[in-house]
């Protein structure tokens, strides 16, 4: 199936108490790209986020996920779709080690007959064992492999940071949403982050981007969106954005806009 | 003004300071830098007194105060900017400011919020909202200026910058410097090791629960393993 | 006409005592998240430390205030010796130790008691008002305005200090609580004593009409622990509201519709409740951005 | 030793409570403690089952013992009324449990925390109140009589003789228990336990877990009610009492949220502390609820993970 | 050998306690002074006393633990009908007497050979009822009554024996175990307008809290309250309000009231004193059941010159006369009861304190 657009907002508004978080905002996200979304504190990115992903239903407007309509439903048929995303306030199972997190991402994967588990026949086992194989592979992508049998309550945050978007691969999906991958990393941790977010591009995955580390956004963006005040202000390549008056005046400042304008070039 | 010793720490049995010993001078910023995992927010928790520590000694303005239960040390003006926000996410946002000022309770804090209000207005059309459903960013403010509330004399910050817009970046590392003319002492932990080192007098590289390197901002900062350790230069 | 009044004031007589019982939750859920099931025994202790102290010729004023002394102290006992010691243990272990201490203090006042039913004289006379055809006891009045009045007074205490936000900031993130400077066990044992305070000033108003024996404590902090829920734990307002309908639920299907599903009745209307408002009637739902 | 084997392999918590049920009769002087320990496993039976709705996929419910009324009445009226013999009726108790299980579920595991708890004790005291009232079927509160457990001929009585029956369906369900939590069903519930809004963008239906979860542990629940009520010869409503259904939560929690053993371990506790304190005679109550509570401030995680980690560290 | 053991399963704690906690002390106190004597064919006894909490449960193991530990050689107790039943199998399997202290018919009918029981039938105490109230000259009455064991059963027993008394039961009415207000129920009574007299089987706070709403509510029918509040305490729980209710009990709540030549009069007298001075409680019926079921079995046990469990059990069976504080006991291979209407008295409560209905014929 080829589309030329794969995850597409129309027109979507969501308003709590009254006030609108996301006002009227439209997106179109090719596929295979990295697709950054930025904005001020308060924009309602991650709001966008949480009504694309099936957590909030949308006051108005639609979402389509590969040509399909998807708007409203929830967040456990969305992910069978192969839409997954990383929380900006960390919702990790903490009392699950990190393999086992990751094994989780890759429930939908699994096919789950209670009786068969209640005996453990041979097919669970055999499941079980790939399961697991495929969880460490992913965690040895995101640099966690050595610390796959640790609770997950027990790691650093930026350890943590990276086990959710190990989470959120496994379950292989076809697009990816990333809040704020990079908070909490340092710039070499970053650069890191950066290296795994092109390549999970590449790998095909359509990356949806929310980050306030310009030299990241600036470096791996296909596209940019920009957000204020729950409204769209712009979108274009990271050189648009930079050069956009409103967006730096509003958003990046001289000096960032400058500094990852180094970043780019 | 804080001085820690020899300072160990574990969780359950897995220890993860082991003797670790900084000084932060009076009216000077001092900054932490580690990777990921390496203590630096369980240093600033053992500082604050809510991380148990097996050995060592922290010394503040002259007094051992390493067996102060944690609401004893805000008192004596310890006060800190945790990770990962840690907000009474069902009180309102003036309720988290005004419990900032718990052991100022006697004082005017009106004045204190209008401060706080100036510094972030986005908090301010938020006031009677719940700090639970504000964003990210301003859940961020919000822990820096309940922090200020408290008047600190020694302010510990855990990444006060995360997840904050480049404008507010640059205007939390002013308020920061700002504070430190104001003859506040501060010890910051933020992974944005430029712009720490750049506003800072000192600095300490922690690795793996160890101090490695110490010293002016200026000289860590041009320390070539720090460079490519920690700025990616 | 005056049956439906008689249910009324069944209603509210029966709903009044519940309410008191829910109230005495409110605290220590508000400090901690634990459901405090030794809230039971702190009604008896009120009761029957009461009865006792009387029968050994104390003035039942004195008699009265000596016994909320002593369940403030089995409180305060009960959050230094078992719930602060359990440090970072999880709510529901936490709500076990709250039933060891329910089935200790049982124990202790089986021992230290009797194992009989006690009565305490009416605050203003047994003789019924007599309203439309309907009798009530002053008696339950005075059930009602103690309520009231607990009532009044812990809206002001959560709402309107900054002490009582200190309370909601400790369960809230008892480590952030902490962080300010909060000394957050001084805080939960204060919810501790006020609670026990609550829950013996219940006991003591409504021994004069529902008797109190050692083992009270059970079946009042069930149905407590159901109306503070219908009404939205929590809310002080909630508790009394959810008492006094659970009352009325009882009441009027006992009147209308059948006595020995009254009960049933009343849990339906509460699952019905809970169905259609999940955090309860006066409860509100925890804001948690992911 | 023991415990690292148990992290080793997943059934050796099975492997050893089976050594112990082997070898402890040859300490037993009398009938009587068969009784307990049938006792024992039967509750235990039930605890796990529970442990697995609480401990893992983090719903509390206040009202487990309705479904061992159900399996208990399920034995007594149903040979009784409708003559059909008493190992139908456990099977029969068990589907009629896994039906309002499912019926029930569905709406209230919508509800969460404390207001689940009351919604499922609401639910529990329901069922003790038809029992205790609709007499002509159950005998009311002083109970009725259950006619003995018939297997192929085989007259199932003596405390020796369940002994083995209940330690051999204990054992059975620790096992179903075990298979289940390493399954992904397992995993997801846990997963429900810490983020529910994480598992569902992983593409877990909760919903359908956890109603999942609830049938099977009203099902354990069921069965252990139909063991009690079969052992006994007589049953009473106090057995669907809000009573009991706080003493399942406390097994669980005592042995240990989220252990499966540790609710063997909890039910023993439960079961035989009582028993010994009866020396105590009117201290009897304070001394339970002393070490109540002692067990849960000094192990505060529950028995049996306690003792994992204070032996792995 | 030195000592016989006597084992008892009471619900010393738990919704029965108000029944259990007197028939354990009873037994204590008794067991003291039966030792004190030089025991029982020249062996001390040794009493056993286990609590189930009402759990019946709970009750079936102890009994398994009297029988196969402790090896009683004969059971009192039982404190209600539940735990009983319970317990029933265990000791009609091992052979061991067995006299329960629980109210219910179905506890001795049909006949079990070791089974017997002390405290007279609820059949019987609807039926004393009854009599009373045809002898007022009246027959329409409600029942209102707890939702236990014992209220439940009473209330199915009345309703099964008032046809052949002549009694229509018109309406009922029931409340919960811990329930703190009857007005719904009494005033649905009050509404009926045919309603004569009123029943109100129970035992606990239940009835105190009945008696007192039913005054709150201003009903002047005849109030009659069973066997199950026999105990001054009911009089102190329910106050003014217990004046001129009625109730069927045995002679031991009107001890020094009973006319002098009364056969029962010295035995409640001294049993009386006995528990009241050691207690410095007021004595209550439930009690007087323990004493009742300890002495049947020793006085068997004397008869028999033997602790053999068959032997004793077959003197049980043969008590005859026995003045207990219930009645006179004529057990016999159909009757493991031995108590006929007569061992109940009509009271009435006058000042506060009971007084005896004058009865024509008895
Ligand atoms: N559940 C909610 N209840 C009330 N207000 C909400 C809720 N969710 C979002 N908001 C409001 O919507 C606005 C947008 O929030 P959102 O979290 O989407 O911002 P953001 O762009 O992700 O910001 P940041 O960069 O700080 O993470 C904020 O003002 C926030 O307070
Ligand atoms: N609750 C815990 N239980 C066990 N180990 C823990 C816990 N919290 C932290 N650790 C361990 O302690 C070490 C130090 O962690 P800490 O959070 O102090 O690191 P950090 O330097 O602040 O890292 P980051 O930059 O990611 O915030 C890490 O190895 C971490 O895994
Ligand atoms: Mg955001
Ligand atoms: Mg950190």
């Amino acid at each position: 199936m080829a589309h030329d657009v794969i995850l597409e907002a129309r027109s979507l508004s969501i308003a709590f108490g009254g006030v609108r978080a996301v006002n009227e905002v439209s997106v179109s996200v090719p596929p295979g790209a990295v697709f950054s979304i930025i904005g001020p504190n308060g924009a309602g990115k991650t709001t966008l986020f949480n009504v694309i992903s099936g957590v909030y239903a949308p006051l108005e407007g639609s979402v389509r996920l590969a040509g399909e309509d998807v708007t409203g439903l929830a967040p456990e048929h969305l992910a069978r779709r192969g839409l997954s995303r990383t929380f900006q306030n960390l919702q990790l199972f903490s009392r699950m080690t990190a393999l086992e997190n990751v094994m989780v991402g890759r429930h939908r994967h699994e096919s789950t007959g209670t009786l068969a588990e209640l005996l453990h026949l041979p097919s669970v086992r055999r499941q079980n064992q790939r399961t697991r194989e495929a969880a460490l592979d992913v965690l040895a992508r995101v640099g966690l492999e050595a610390e796959a049998d640790r609770p997950a309550a027990s790691l650093p945050y930026g350890a943590l940071k990276r086990l959710e978007i190990a989470r959120a691969l496994a379950s292989e999906p076809m697009v990816l949403l990333l809040d704020e991958p990079a908070a909490g990393c340092n710039p070499v941790e970053t650069q890191g982050l950066r290296n795994l977010i092109r390549s999970i591009a590449e790998s095909g995955v359509t990356v949806v981007l929310v980050e306030h580390d310009m030299r990241l956004v600036m470096n791996v963006s296909d596209r940019i969106h920009v957000l204020v005040g729950g409204r769209s202000l712009a979108e274009g390549t990271a050189q648009e954005i930079q050069s956009n008056p409103a967006v730096v005046e509003a958003y990046l400042g001289i000096d960032h806009s400058r500094e990852s304008a180094r970043a780019v070039g | 003004m804080l001085s820690v010793s020899n300072l160990t720490s574990a969780y359950g049995r897995i220890e993860v300071l082991h003797g670790v010993s900084i000084d932060v001078p009076e009216g000077e910023i001092v900054t932490l830098v580690g990777t990921n995992g390496a203590g630096k927010t369980t240093l600033l928790r053992a500082i604050s007194g809510v991380q148990r520590m097996t050995n060592g000694s922290i010394r503040f303005a002259g007094t051992l105060i390493e067996s102060l239960p944690s609401h004893a040390r805000v008192s004596l003006g310890i006060v800190q900017v945790p990770e990962g926000r840690q907000l009474f996410s069902p009180l309102c946002v003036e309720d988290n400011l005004r419990l900032g000022a718990w052991t100022h309770r006697r004082t005017d804090i009106r004045r204190s919020l209008e401060q706080i209000y100036e510094l972030f207005p986005m908090l301010a059309s938020k006031r009677r909202m719940a700090a639970g459903s504000l964003s990210g960013g301003q859940q961020q403010m919000l822990a820096v200026g309940r922090a200020l509330m408290a008047k600190p004399r020694l302010l510990l910050l855990d990444e006060p910058s995360m997840g904050l817009a480049p404008l507010l970046v640059d205007q939390i590392l002013q308020t920061i410097s700002a504070l430190k003319r104001d003859g506040l002492t501060i010890l910051l932990v933020e992974q944005n090791a430029h712009a720490a080192l750049a506003i800072a007098d000192r600095a300490y590289v922690l690795e793996t629960g160890r101090i490695t390197v110490h010293g002016t901002a200026a000289e860590v900062g041009s320390d070539r393993r720090v460079q490519e350790a920690y700025l990616g230069i | 006409m005056a049956e439906f009044l008689q249910f009324f004031f069944s209603g509210l007589t029966v709903g009044a005592v519940y309410a008191l019982v829910a109230l005495g939750f409110t605290l220590i859920y508000n400090a901690s998240e634990v459901i405090n099931f030794a809230q039971g025994e702190f009604v008896m202790l009120g009761g029957m430390g009461t009865v006792f102290l009387a029968l050994a010729g104390v003035p039942l004023p004195l008699a009265a205030l000596v016994a909320v002394i002593i369940a403030v102290a089995v409180g305060v006992a009960l959050h230094r010796l078992a719930i602060e010691p359990a440090g970072d243990a999880g709510v529901v272990n936490l709500i076990i130790i709250t039933i060891g201490a329910s089935i200790f203090l049982r124990g202790v006042a089986q021992v230290v008691f009797d194992k009989r039913f006690h009565s305490l004289p009416h605050l203003f006379g047994a003789e019924p008002l007599r309203i439309g055809g309907a009798a009530i006891l002053p008696q339950s009045l005075v059930v009602l305005a103690g309520a009231a009045i607990i009532v009044f007074l812990l809206w002001l205490f959560i709402d309107r200090t900054l002490v009582g936000k200190a309370v909601i900031a400790t369960a809230a993130n008892r480590l952030a609580a902490r962080l300010v400077g909060i000394n957050t066990s001084r805080v939960v044992g204060l919810s501790f004593a006020v609670s026990a305070a609550i829950g013996a000033l219940a006991g003591i108003l409504i021994t004069p009409l529902t008797l109190t024996s050692y083992d009270v404590g059970t079946l009042l902090a069930l149905k407590g622990f159901a109306a503070a829920m219908l009404g939205g734990i929590g809310s002080p307002m909630g508790a009394v509201l959810g008492g006094l309908l659970l009352g009325m639920l009882e009441a009027f299907s006992a009147g209308y519709l059948s006595s020995s599903y009254k009960e049933a009745v009343a849990f339906l209307v509460i699952l019905g409740v809970l169905l259609a408002m999940p955090n309860g009637l006066l409860g509100r739902a925890k804001v948690e951005r992911v | 030793m023991i415990v690292r084997l148990a992290m080793r392999y997943r059934l050796a918590p099975v492997a050893l409570v089976a050594a112990i049920v082997i070898l402890l009769p040859l300490l037993f002087p009398s009938a009587y403690y068969y009784r307990v320990g049938a006792l024992v496993f039967i509750f235990a039976f039930a605890a796990v089952g529970l442990n697995l709705l609480m401990g893992f996929a983090g719903q509390v419910s206040l009202g487990h013992a309705g479904f061992l009324g159900v399996g208990a009445y399920a034995v007594a009226i149903g040979p009784a009324y409708l003559g059909i013999p008493s190992w139908f009726g456990i099977v029969a108790g068990a589907v009629l449990s896994a039906l309002i299980a499912f019926v029930v579920g569905r709406p209230i595991l919508r509800l969460k925390g404390h207001y689940l708890a009351v919604a499922t004790l609401g639910f529990g005291v329901l069922i003790a109140i038809v029992l205790s009232n609709e007499a002509g079927w159950t005998g009311g509160p002083d109970g009725m009589s259950v006619s003995r457990l018939v297997l192929f001929g085989w007259r199932v009585s003596g405390a020796d003789t369940w002994y083995w029956v209940a330690a051999v369906t204990l054992l059975t369900g620790m096992v179903l228990a075990y298979n289940l939590i390493g399954s992904p069903t397992g995993r997801a519930l846990r997963a429900i336990h810490d983020s529910e809004v994480a598992a569902r963008v992983l593409g877990v239906e909760i919903a359908r877990k956890k109603l999942t979860i609830f049938v099977i542990s009203a099902v354990y629940a069921s069965v252990a009610g139909s063991y009690l009520a079969l052992f006994n010869g007589h049953i009473t409503p106090d057995v669907a009492g809000f009573l009991r259904s706080v003493e399942l939560v406390a097994m669980v929690v005592l042995g240990g949220m989220g252990s499966i053993a540790g609710s063997v371990v909890g039910a023993a506790v439960l079961v035989v502390l009582p028993q010994t304190f009866t020396a105590l005679h009117d201290y009897e109550h304070l001394a339970l609820g002393l070490v109540i509570m002692a067990f849960m401030i000094f192990l505060r995680q529950g028995i049996v993970p306690a003792m994992v980690q204070w032996r792995t560290t | 050998s030195a000592q016989v053991k006597i084992g008892a399963v009471l619900s010393v704690t738990g919704p029965a306690s108000f029944l259990g906690d007197p028939e354990k002390k009873t037994l204590e106190i008794y067991v003291a002074a039966i030792n004190a004597k030089g025991g029982v064919n020249g062996q001390k006894l040794q009493l056993i006393v286990y609590d189930d909490g009402g759990d019946a449960n709970n009750a079936r193991t102890f009994a398994t633990r009297l029988i196969e530990e402790d090896k009683v050689v004969a059971m009192v107790g039982g404190t209600t009908t539940g735990s009983t039943m319970a317990m029933i199998p265990a000791f009609e399997e091992a052979q061991i007497p067995f006299i329960s202290l629980a109210g219910a018919v179905q506890i001795i009918q049909p006949v079990r050979k070791w089974v017997f029981k002390t405290p007279h039938t609820d059949t019987m105490a609807c039926e004393k009822i009854f009599a009373d109230i045809k002898r007022r000259k009246l027959s329409k009455v409600a029942l209102i009554s707890g939702s236990g064991g014992f209220d439940k059963s009473m209330q199915a027993e009345c309703v099964k024996v008032a046809p052949a008394a002549g009694i229509t039961i018109v309406h009922q009415e029931s409340y919960g175990p811990r329930d703190t207000d009857m007005t719904p129920q009494l005033t649905n009574i009050k509404g009926k307008a045919d309603v004569q007299a009123v029943i109100n089987p129970g035992f606990g706070q239940g009835p105190a809290i009945v008696t007192r709403n039913y005054r709150q509510l201003g009903i002047t029918l005849p109030l009659y309250q069973s066997h199950g509040v026999a105990s001054k305490q009911f009089i102190e729980l329910a106050g003014p309000a217990a004046e001129g209710v009625r109730l069927p009990a045995a002679a031991l709540l009107v001890a020094d009231k009973l006319p002098a030549g009364d056969r029962q009069k010295p035995v409640v007298q001294s049993y009386q004193k006995t528990y009241e001075e050691k207690t410095k409680e007021p004595v209550s019926t439930f009690g007087g059941h323990a004493y009742d079921g300890l002495m049947i079995v020793v006085e068997a046990a004397q008869r028999a010159k033997s602790w053999d469990r068959a032997k004793v059990r077959d003197e049980i069976e043969k008590t005859k006369g026995f003045v207990g504080t219930g009645g006179i006991v004529n057990m016999s291979p159909t009757d493991h009861l031995g108590l006929d209407l007569s061992a109940f008295r009509m009271l009435e409560i006058q000042k506060g304190d009971w007084t005896l209905v004058p009865e024509s014929g008895s």
